[in-house]
């Protein structure tokens, strides 16, 4: 088989935040009844994490699970084991309406680290970036510039970005300038 | 003459000298100046020319208020037009040019309006250039519209960039004065999040011009420590060269921060648009000094009183040797004062009141000053700068009794707080009397998201006067901004200095009874040339409403948007309608504050990213390989694949006949692709397609329309069933987040005791059209599995494993030819590409745009959403009736389409055209029937709605709307062309190629 | 009504312009009247003066809870065009623009008729396929236009940028003869032919309330007392939902935001209108020299006539790329209008379930450039109970499923 | 610049991550329903100057719909919630109740 490709191919830039291309990573949509412990049991059978609260991502090691809506997870994992997590999940909800699609493909990813990182994502979501209101373990579904986009934060102080994979350009582009050297906003970090 | 005094300015640098020039002339000034200061002290009175009679103009303000001195800016692609003297901050090597002037500022042609001045009263226009006609457009409007207009454009190319940020505080406070940052300090100490921002590069406002002291130290001082302060706490952001520009609606605010304009070529952005949201916004904004109307207090040299009390103290330049101030108000004797104490001559102060001034006034007659009680101005001596003026009794007609010569006046008419951004969103005024002027009502502020009032005056913007009660009613407006954001505000206000001044006297024309030739040389609004007289004729003709009255006289509409005269043109329309101000009203406050450069909006979209361009897997493949693309939506697609000279119809033609001769491939990843999946699945597919869709077997695909409730068509594609619980939808390449969208809506809100759910996965795939003779056996050459006519039948879709890569594939046909399409990850689809090129090698394979694809499914008589569609046509016009399904009781649509109209049977229907000639039918011409309507337009009996020339066919065909279409079979229509001339058609079945379909079932 | 011209400009000049007299009165309200028109802008004026003008009926009110001309009239972008697509629509829109070509004489009140041209810039295969179609009809309905190339553009408009890195300009449909008028002066002209003609203006004079015996009207209730009247003509864009509401009857009209904004003067440097409807923006230059800039309509029903600060946006970035020059222009002012947007978003003009009750509104964005065709069509509704250029503007086109629809697209291609 | 509160994922956020669907709690009439029924179903708007049921999705958001209760001329917004009800929540009504007493739209007051 031929080798799968990100849209930004490990691009990467370094300005006042340092972007890059996250690589091949596993992406499954759940949409289910996220109380039930039916969904509870095969999220913890499929990535071994639990269900994050409203707006919150769980992370584990190469993997997470993120709080898309109330009826929606998107789970991480590795981009391999798609297929094989598929399996366990549409095994542990057999006879359950749910849904578990592989939408690793559909996006891009892209991390987001450094001192201006909140400055660089401030300049493009209508999202309050300081470190009083977004603390890591949150995630928020929002727009960045002109398309959607969300973005998680972990303990190490970088962000985790997804938008579509059609505006990967874009995306890599809007943030690339936002974090030219000269723009500095001093006001986080 | 104006000039620099040695040794004052608190803001510049005596010891550095930085180089600029003004209409080529170099001059020198120092780090601090404002371009204004810079150049007055180079003597510059003269800095441009008014809007209407090209009146010469000088610095009348030191601040944002400033409507007259405005000069192009800068060189090249750099260049700004209209950019104010007094906020621009003097750099080294800045280069401007006076405006609105031919051949020169000095000389000026225009000028000759001056002398027509009386024959050009307000309004002119409407009266006149009535006769003849054609004169407006080719005569007079070039002639107004050459003679107004200020600076010129600036140029393509701005090397500059933008930026917006998105911050959120508890309380935004605006204005950086001592109210600013008396109300940041306390909001912040009682636990807010807070952020004060400040137009200019200083902190402290005009108070350290003006001197006193609070909490016991020189308020200079205070400012400073103030600012030490509010930069150690952590809750506080502080920003200068930060403009508050408008108040929206729910706490939102607009920061015009101008990062880079003093320090062009640097790699800082060159603004950055603040869009903050705020819980309770602090208007610290001031006051603006009102000028005196009489006549000629338009010629430079005639200066607000604060502005040349500024510009002495802050830059260190006198306006004039020889100063005289005229007033209605202690404040200006501050100026007169400070003049005198630099060693500069007062020749007299001019104040109106006949009870004349309080405790300034004794302190100035100490320093030997003469002042006249009960005087006013009857006109000012000069014409390019002030010679002298004459002295007549306030309360006369004018009367001269005595003339002074000087070449300098300061005028001072009262203070008006700034209320605009109280005003942008709602905010209510209320007349003050005592100050003659508006300020915010307490009562009514703009309301928020909650109902309750979010923007607070604070300071001289709520009409506080000296030091202790703007200090006081600033720490009460960050108490209450605090504790309407939950927190608990502490401390007390600084003891600040107390001024007791006498009463000011509203003096809205100088002298009280002013005659006609007075009244039409007493300016109201400088730039747009509005004086007393046009005024009050705009009253005596009926244009009494406020807003009338000023679009009538252009009052208040320059670029300063009236800042200085606004109230007083409005007591002077109250005047003449014998009606107190309040009943007058004041005009509409609109933001910006002050202009703000269309970038600064647009931010970081231009150039690569003015919008998302969305791109294939395979995208960069077509651009490498010369694709011709054409907008889709935010998709770019090749429209062709243009080879060596081919031109786009040679190249469409080609790819064609490859198509038809062997293979060809298409790059459909465009194609919106959503999963439906749940026990309700079928029937809720059942409810969006016309067609019956739960009767579907797994591994078969079904073409399905759909319609929105109204009726209308509006996307088409085809479904494929997965499994007994999922389906897959294809969308349009428009209709994957439409449709999307739309499922939803009516998941979420009609029909939400459904089990389904949804996902678009239209990005997961790329999705490959392999169409052709030979499509078969290049997938063949890719795949072990079984994909032959009798494994996979048409409208039949498998799994399979092609280039090793795991695929759907699904054999349907829009070509008309044996053809299958292959959706693989997104991944992997450029590998699948590559690969089935290689593999097509030895059968010519070639890559076809959208304009191939669109002429083949005409041949074929396909419809195409948004060709045969248009929003207005429903499936029973497409004679689509198979794909309605009449064992439905219902289907989104279903109901609307049994409305009278949708029933008519005249209404048009699809047809194909075949030209009598083999020519192609111009895009978009309708077929005329005889006579003419009851509005005299040509009757129309149908239209074309796809028209190309078949490569295949080797002529035009075309499809169209027409009366009774189908019952017309051979008769022939019509169509004029714009240009003249008529292409007759003939009326045929839509399906010009293949009519059997038996190319595509082999 | 003294005649205006330079020479009584001229004459009155040498007594210091103490001479001119009021251009519309200012009277009380009368008990009766045979017309009420409900609403001073622009078609509630013009209404009253073609009633008058071409039906002799002068016994007319026209009542305005505001300052006349104080709606949309007195906050658009005053484009004048009528290259619509739909035979109805061009219809009213080219009587109406005819009708401003000599306006300015018709009334002797100069209004600036400006016939610059008006350009659709087509910016995707689709749009040009649209304005292609477009040209077709016009032809045959009278209205002159024309598809013209990116380069016939370019000259028309030299500071348009072509190649824009996002869409290119493939092409315009031209119409020579649209242009813009000012907008203050068609109302204010209205206004003094109307007054002139010895109907009642009444300003700050707001309805309250609609009477009716019956199915039939009555009058009115007013802060200035009640007003009787045999037929009474609705024209208040912005609040038509309002009045139909005490009129005891709902309409399929929404109404949201139009914003505008200008930039500051600067000389002259585009000689038309351009209109880009894929990047949603439209811009001309205004004769004291401001850039005249407009978009779409905001998202909600809003009665503030304020906008949101992101739909300016839009429009201002589509600007910016379009013509670059303007990047170092700057934003003077913005503002917002109410429209009211309708089913089709195409106008209703329209007799109502209430008899003598008539109804013109739902112009939407469009209403400044109809208001002559508008008060035409709709005056001769009112006198004679149909008009050819008013009755496939009525309300049961709804009931019927009869749309007008002038958004040529429905969805994008394959 | 409206901000609104989304009751499904409890994100406050601006109006650029919104988009308005028109009024809320329509009734469906589909085929069998008269002229009017479904007349007053597709066109006949409240559109009302005041208080005014509509429907929201948080399109770039979490994706769901909801309703919001909000004033036409004020822009207060009265209180959102979710949309798969028939009538505004009580507590929702008592806020404009004490807001704007008297209001009434369609059946509900």
């Amino acid at each position: 088989m031929s080798e799968a490709v990100t849209p930004l191919n490990g691009a990467r830039f370094e300005g006042l935040a340092t972007i890059e291309d996250a690589g091949l990573t596993g992406m499954i949509t759940l949409r289910g009844d996220l109380a039930s412990k039916e969904v509870k049991d095969a999220v913890q059978k499929a990535v071994g994490l639990d269900i994050p609260a409203q707006r919150q991502a769980v992370s584990g090691q190469g993997s997470a699970v993120l709080w898309m809506s109330p009826d929606e997870l998107l789970l991480i994992c590795a981009y391999d084991s798609v297929s094989q997590t598929i399996a366990t999940l549409e095994e542990a909800l057999k006879g359950q309406h749910f849904l578990a699609v592989n939408v690793s493909d559909a996006r891009t990813y892209l991390h987001l680290s450094g001192a201006g990182a909140r400055e660089t994502l401030a300049k493009l979501c209508p999202v309050d970036l300081s470190e009083a209101a977004f603390t890591p373990g949150m995630f928020r579904r929002t727009r960045m510039a002109q398309v959607p986009a969300a973005f998680w934060l972990d303990e190490a102080g970088t962000f985790h970005l997804i938008c579509f994979r059609s505006v990967a350009d874009y995306a890599f582009n809007l943030l690339k300038t936002a974090a030219l050297p000269g723009g500095e906003v001093e006001i986080y970090g | 003459m104006s000039t620099r005094l040695a040794k004052t300015g608190r803001l510049v640098d005596h010891n550095r000298a930085i180089a600029f020039t003004f209409n080529g002339k170099r001059l020198k000034g120092h780090p601090g100046d404002t371009l204004a200061s810079a150049l007055l002290a180079n003597d510059q009175m003269l800095v441009g020319r008014s809007f209407k009679y090209h009146r010469p103009r000088g610095i009348v303000a030191s601040g944002a208020e400033e409507p007259n001195a405005l000069v192009g800016l800068g060189e090249g692609t750099r260049f700004e037009p209209n950019q104010r003297v007094t906020t621009t901050e003097l750099f080294d090597g800045l280069t401007c040019i006076s405006q609105n002037h031919w051949p020169s500022l000095d000389f000026d042609i225009g000028a000759v309006n001056t002398a027509f001045a009386r024959f050009l009263p307000a309004g002119f226009y409407y009266k006149t250039f009535i006769h003849p006609r054609p004169f407006w457009k080719h005569v007079y409007e070039p002639f107004i519209r050459q003679s107004a207009g200020l600076g010129k454009a600036s140029n393509p190319g701005d090397p500059d960039r933008y930026e917006h940020f998105y911050y959120f505080c508890d309380v935004l406070v605006v204005g950086g004065g001592v109210a600013g940052l008396q109300a940041a300090v306390t909001a912040a100490e009682a636990g807010s999040k807070v952020m004060l921002i400040e137009q200019t590069a200083h902190w402290g406002g005009r108070a350290p011009v003006d001197g006193g002291e609070v909490d016991g130290q020189p308020v200079a001082d205070w400012v400073d420590a103030t600012i030490a302060k509010l930069q150690g706490m952590p809750n506080v952001t502080l920003r200068n060269r930060c403009m508050g520009a408008g108040v929206y609606d729910h706490g939102y605010a607009l920061g015009y921060e101008r990062v880079a304009d003093h320090t062009p070529g640097s790699d800082a952005p060159r603004h950055r648009l603040w869009r903050i949201r705020a819980g309770q916004i602090v208007t610290a904004t001031g006051a603006i000094e009102r000028p005196l109307s009489f006549a000629g207090n338009d010629i430079p040299g005639v200066m607000l009183a604060s502005a040349v009390r500024d510009y002495a103290v802050d830059f260190g330049v006198s306006i004039g040797d020889r100063t005289v101030v005229v007033t209605n108000n202690d404040d200006a004797y501050r100026t007169a004062i400070t003049l005198k104490q630099l060693g500069l001559e007062i020749p007299v102060i001019l104040d109106a009141r006949q009870s004349g001034g309080g405790a300034l006034a004794d302190e100035a007659r100490a320093l030997g000053i003469r002042v006249e009680n009960g005087k006013g101005i009857a006109k000012v001596k000069g014409g390019k700068r002030v010679e002298g003026v004459a002295i007549c009794a306030q309360a006369g007609e004018g009367a001269v009794l005595e003339e002074i010569k000087c070449d300098a006046v300061a005028m001072s008419g009262g203070w008006s707080p700034v209320v605009h951004l109280w005003s942008h969103c709602g905010g209510k005024l209320i007349w003050d009397e005592a100050h003659a002027h508006f300020r915010p009502d307490p009562a009514n502020p703009p309301k928020g998201a909650n109902g309750e009032g979010f923007v607070i005056p604070a300071g001289a913007a709520n009409g506080a006067g000296d030091l202790a009660s703007v200090v006081r009613d600033a720490h009460e407006a960050g108490q209450a901004a605090a504790k309407a954001m939950g927190h608990k505000p502490k401390g007390k206000a600084p003891e600040a200095s107390t001024s007791e001044e006498a009463p000011m006297q509203p003096v809205w024309l100088m002298p009280q009874g002013a005659g006609i030739k007075l009244r039409m040389k007493s300016w109201l609004d400088y730039q747009n040339d509005v004086k007393v007289s046009d005024v009050q004729l705009a009253a005596r003709e009926g244009y009494e409403s406020v807003e009338h009255a000023k679009r009538y006289t252009t009052l208040g509409m320059a670029t300063d948007q009236g800042k200085l005269s606004n109230i007083n043109g409005l007591a002077i329309l109250s005047d003449a309608l014998s009606q107190p101000i309040p009943q007058t009203g004041t005009t509409t406050f609109r933001p910006p504050y002050t202009p703000i450069s269309l970038s600064s909006i647009a931010g970081e979209a231009k150039g690569e990213i003015f919008q998302p361009i969305r791109k294939t897997p395979m995208h960069g493949w077509h651009e490498a390989n010369g694709a011709d693309f054409e907008p889709v939506g935010q998709w770019r697609r090749p429209y062709c694949f243009p080879k060596g000279e081919e031109g786009r119809h040679e190249a469409v033609n080609r790819e064609i006949k490859q198509t038809r001769a062997s293979l060809a491939l298409l790059d459909a990843s465009t194609l919106g692709k959503i999963i439906v999946k749940g026990p309700d699945a079928g029937r809720f597919m059942d409810m969006l397609y016309t067609n019956m869709m739960s009767t579907l077997k797994p591994g078969r695909c079904r073409y399905g329309l759909m319609c929105n409730e109204n009726g209308f068509l509006m996307d088409d594609g085809v479904v494929a069933r997965l499994d007994e619980d999922t389906f897959l939808v294809h969308t349009t390449t428009g209709g994957a987040d439409v449709i999307h969208g739309h499922m939803e809506d009516w998941l979420q809100c009609e029909w939400w005791d459904w089990k389904v759910y949804t996902a678009n996965v239209t990005e997961q795939y790329a999705q490959i059209g392999v169409a052709g003779p030979n499509s078969r056996k290049v997938i063949e050459k890719l795949t072990g599995d079984d994909i032959s006519a009798d494994a996979l039948t048409f409208m039949g879709w498998t799994e399979i494993t092609v280039a090793g890569i795991p695929a759907r594939v699904f054999r349907i046909s829009f070509a008309g030819e044996l053809s299958f399409e292959l959706s693989v990850p997104a991944s992997h689809g450029r590998a699948l590409w590559d690969a089935l090129l290689e593999a097509g090698e030895e059968y010519g394979v070639t890559p076809y745009g959208t304009e191939g694809m669109h002429v083949m499914r005409a041949e074929k008589g396909f419809i195409m959403i948004g060709d045969e569609t248009d929003g207005t046509v429903i499936p029973q016009d497409l004679n689509m009736d198979w794909a309605i399904s009449k064992k439905k009781e219902d289907y989104l649509g279903k109901r609307a389409q049994e409305r009278e109209h949708m029933a008519d049977p005249n209404r048009w229907k699809l047809v194909g055209l075949e030209t009598l000639e083999g020519e192609v039918l111009p895009d978009g011409a309708y077929a005329t029937a005889p006579g003419t309507n009851a509005n005299g337009q040509r009757n129309t009996q149908g239209r074309v709605t796809s028209t190309y020339h078949s490569p295949t066919l080797g002529r035009g065909i075309a499809m169209g709307l027409v009366h009774h279409g189908p019952d017309r079979m051979g008769e022939v229509l019509e169509f004029p062309k714009v240009d003249g001339g008529i292409v007759k058609a003939k009326i045929v079945d839509p399906i010009f190629y293949d009519k059997d379909g038996e190319k595509q079932n082999v | 009504m003294k005649h205006y011209s330079a020479f009584a400009v001229a004459r009155e000049a040498l007594r210091y312009h103490m001479g001119w007299e009021r251009a519309w009165a200012s009277p009380e309200p009368k008990k009766k009247y045979d017309v009420i028109i409900v609403g001073a802008g622009g078609h509630g004026l013009a209404t009253a003066y073609y009633l008058g003008k071409n039906f002799g009926i002068t016994n007319v009110a026209i009542l305005e809870k505001g300052w006349l001309g104080g709606g949309n009239t007195g906050r658009n972008t005053t484009i004048i065009r009528s290259n619509y697509l739909q035979d109805p629509s061009a219809a009213i829109y080219e009587k109406s623009r005819s009708l401003y070509e000599t306006l300015s004489q018709d009334f002797n009140y100069n209004v600036m008729y400006s016939p610059r041209g008006v350009i659709m810039l087509a910016q995707t295969e689709h749009e040009v396929r649209g304005y292609q179609r477009t040209a077709h009809a016009n032809a045959l309905q009278g209205v002159t236009t024309e598809f013209i190339s990116p380069q016939r553009v370019k000259e028309i408009v030299p500071i348009i940028n072509l190649d824009g890195p996002r869409y290119p300009v493939l092409g315009g449909l031209w119409q020579a003869r649209a242009g813009t008028a000012r907008h203050d002066a068609v109302a204010w002209g209205y206004a003094r032919a109307c007054s002139a003609m010895g109907m009642d203006i009444i300003q700050k004079c707001e309805v309250t309330g609609i009477s009716r015996e019956g199915s039939k009207v009555t009058g009115v209730t007013t802060n200035r007392g009640d007003i009787a009247c045999d037929k009474l003509g609705l024209v208040v864009a912005g609040h038509s939902g309002h009045l139909a509401d005490m009129a005891g009857f709902r309409l399929p009209i929404e109404s949201v935001a139009l914003q505008a904004l200008v930039s500051e003067p600067i000389k002259p440097c585009m000689d038309c209108v351009v209109m880009a409807n894929t990047v949603h923006g439209y811009m001309s230059q205004s004769d004291k020299g401001e850039m005249v800039i407009g978009g779409g309509t905001d998202g909600y029903n809003n009665y503030t006539q304020r906008g949101s600060f992101h739909h300016a946006e839009e429009t201002v970035r589509a600007l910016v790329e379009t013509f670059p020059m303007v990047a170092r222009l700057k934003m003077l002012r913005q503002w917002g209008g109410i429209v009211d947007v309708t089913g089709d978003r195409s106008p209703i003009l329209s007799k109502t379930p209430v008899e003598g009750i008539f109804i013109n509104a739902g112009w939407g964005t469009g209403g400044f450039k109809a208001i002559p065709g508008s008060g035409c069509g709709f005056a001769e509704l009112m006198a004679k109970g149909h008009s050819p250029l008013c009755d496939e503007f009525g309300l049961d086109r709804f009931y019927q499923g009869r749309f007008i629809d002038e958004s040529v697209a429905a969805g994008v291609a394959h | 610049m409206l901000i609104l509160t989304c009751p499904c994922c409890g994100v406050t956020g601006e109006e650029t991550e919104f988009h308005q669907g028109g009024e809320a709690h329509l009734k469906r009439f589909g085929p069998g329903a008269s002229d009017d029924e479904f007349h007053t179903y597709m066109f006949a708007k409240e559109n009302p100057k005041g208080v005014h049921f509509e429907r929201w999705r948080h399109n770039n958001g979490c994706g769901k719909w909801f309703h919001a209760a909000r004033d036409t001329v004020t822009l207060e917004v009265y209180g959102t919630y979710p949309a798969q009800t028939l009538e505004p929540p009580k507590e929702i009504r008592d806020a404009i109740t004490a807001k704007r007493p008297g209001w009434t739209w369609r059946e509900f007051a």
